[in-house]
């Protein structure tokens, strides 16, 4: 049974701050060791996670969505309105995806997403999150100065685009559906899912740029 | 609680790395620390905000200065002493002074495939109807509360208004705080930038933020 | 700023170390800093407000970290570099790149005892009355700005009562972000602690901040 | 002329944090060096400013005016109506002495001074203040939970004493005159200073014990 007493953390906290290894690394390879001691962990079940994570899940799964949603009139109307169930016809259920939400970027509004109390990200649809998007900088500054953050990534708002900032301070798992760029109107879902990018899915790409992918 | 974690707003903290490299994990044991994290067994009774709380009550310098797995590796660690599954000294020397569980059944590779796609859900039946409807104007809570809350300071006694209803979701206050889901009414709240930042923020400019009923009052 | 500084009322940084020894200084840098800050020539624009806003927008995790006077050390160096007294590789080596000014005549031992005795004073003439009267209730601004300014966060949008007028003193807020003396009227004003804190808090229990006029409104 | 920029000086502390030596008491050193070289401190200066804080400016000063106080009626007067004059009757004129302020504990209130901001202290009255003055962990909790920053000093207020925190935003100084304890009619005040420490100034100490230093 577990005692939730906030106090006895902050003790076990200094506790640990004292006493484990120096390194980061060093204190994963001691806790992988322990649990494995205690079989309450399987190294080969570690393994599989890693590997699902460095290659299955990853911003490509939140791409083919996008992709499909951008050619299929009838999908994008699901996946706007009933994102789980569009998940789940391309078998990306998973963590937290029962309450994803895809938000609609248009000529006239720009989505971006942050969680300023922690780092809730739609880890199931675009894989673990980049640094940044957990660093104090950005959830401090994302919900105060959008525009400028976005300046740092090199997406230059005109005065008109309003920003809409989502905090993502519950389960709800909020995903970007940036705009489809013109000049794409031949290319097939396959081809368009190869250019839409994990950071346009969060919000700190604006513009798709079409060059490294051109249809043959 | 008035916490370090509770970034939102806060200035000084300078310019964001847009140039971090692409790959998923940037040091091998960040990738192992994740891939713990998804197949240890666990006691029933840690929740997920649980763990953010115990996360919030590291030492301020330290979750700022620690990378981010690494946190998960202190609270994980912390939460395993708090409930008797370890010591800090096993934790520190990685060497169990224990004989492990009998019954000890980690979830295997076979099993991880399965365990993937499983879908968490938050949501919870909730028998009465929610209080507020879409385009209600609400009042933020003026004062938090000395445990785990998901109303952030920034967006405290603000107008706001109803954008959507998510249904009732498991109330982060009380599942942080004991064993128990209480569910409650949880709603996207739209509020105007100026009203959080002041004058000076752009016209049009909005946040959206989920917020539970308890949160919320009448303006 | 909503900077890492403010700290008034932040939870989870844990106890005090009440039984740290009696002695004034705890190393003998932790002098010489002082020592150094109390003498040094300086130029005429630096204000006590530059000096702190300058500390508040050191590293924030530098702020919580770092000793006391080698935060001093790393602002007055800051504030050097700024104004082109010093570069960065003078002060990280500690030899200077250029001949000494020789109208250099900086405080000898002789005139410490002297200038030791000198009052600063920062209170100003100002010819109008002061807008409120001992008694008053006044409401406080509800937004600060992205420069130095004294109201903490903890006392925002919050009501107390004009405890007494302090005459007129330098505002804080433009002393830090140009070299002007601009006179304001100051009052101590009172704040329930169930104000600022909520209804746990103790009947009868104030908090007593120095608020200047242009922070304050009728309520 | 200084060019007050925040962002500017934010660049500065970054450079700095990369560039000095590891261990404060070398950066102290370079400075110093660096400051004599240009002839902007003469180091027998700041020995003598060493030696005054070591020595003559330091709590002994507050002390000698509270049991001053105690003993005269008409100075009790004067120090808490018009501080700064008090000040300067026992010649301890200096730093930011002119708003000084004193504060009377009394049967059925405490007082406790802060700064919750930086770290604003009557230096001149009470000398250098105490680390624990300066700490995050003071700064957040004397205005939020007084009572339980008071316990931790040893301090147990009983719930109809009502507790004044002051928090030091300006440049008014802050110094609390605690209650004469009992027990001390027949004494000088000389003999009343010794017992006069330098938290019972600040507030985080109530009642003076008299075993030390009893009269002969």
């Amino acid at each position: 049974m577990t005692e939730h007493n906030s106090e006895k953390i902050a003790h076990i906290h200094e506790d640990l701050h004292s006493h484990l290894p120096s390194e980061p690394a060093l204190r994963v390879k001691a806790l992988e060791s322990l649990l494995i001691e205690k079989k309450m962990v399987d190294p080969a079940a570690i393994d599989a996670w890693v590997e699902a994570y460095s290659e299955e899940i990853g911003p490509k799964r939140g791409a083919q969505l996008i992709a499909r949603a951008w050619t299929d009139p009838a999908f994008r109307e699901l996946l706007l309105t009933d994102a789980p169930k569009a998940v789940a016809e391309f078998g990306f259920e998973g963590w937290a995806t029962g309450h994803t939400v895809v938000l609609e970027n248009t000529a006239t509004t720009h989505n971006l997403v942050v969680c300023t109390l922690c780092s809730c990200y739609p880890i199931t649809l675009l894989g673990v999150p980049p640094n940044w998007y957990k660093t104090a900088a950005y959830r401090s500054r994302a919900v105060r100065e959008p525009r400028s953050v976005l300046a740092e990534f090199g997406v230059t708002l005109s005065p008109d685009i309003e920003v809409r900032v989502w905090d993502s301070t519950s389960e709800m798992r909020y995903m970007v559906m940036p705009e489809r760029p013109a000049g794409t109107e031949s290319w097939s879902a396959d081809q368009l899912a190869a250019i839409v990018t994990r950071n346009a899915m969060i919000g700190t790409q604006r513009d798709l740029p079409l060059a490294v992918k051109e249809p043959a | 609680m008035d916490g370090i974690h509770d970034l939102g707003g806060k200035e000084g903290f300078g310019k964001v790395d847009v140039n971090e490299p692409e790959e998923a994990f940037h040091a091998e044991w960040e990738a192992r620390m994740l891939g713990i994290v998804r197949s240890m067994t666990r006691p029933d009774d840690w929740s997920l905000d649980w763990f953010r709380h115990c996360r919030e009550m590291m030492d301020p310098s330290d979750y700022l200065t620690r990378p981010y797995y690494d946190q998960w590796m202190q609270t994980y660690s912390s939460m395993m002493v708090n409930s008797g599954v370890a010591s800090v000294e096993e934790i520190a020397t990685g060497r169990s002074k224990t004989a492990p569980d009998p019954a000890a059944d980690p979830i295997n590779a076979q099993d991880v495939a399965k365990s993937m796609n499983v879908v968490g859900t938050y949501d919870r039946p909730y028998e009465k109807a929610p209080a507020y409807a879409i385009g209600d104007r609400v009042r933020t809570a003026r004062h938090g509360h000395k445990g785990h809350t998901r109303l952030p300071a920034y967006a405290r006694d603000c107008i706001g208004t109803i954008h959507c209803y998510r249904g009732a979701h498991i109330l982060p206050d009380t599942s942080s705080a004991k064993s128990e889901e209480l569910a409650q009414p949880l709603y996207t709240v739209v509020f105007e930038a100026k009203e959080l930042w002041g004058e000076d923020s752009p016209d049009g400019d909005r946040i959206y933020i989920d917020l539970w009923e308890s949160y919320l009052e009448k303006p």
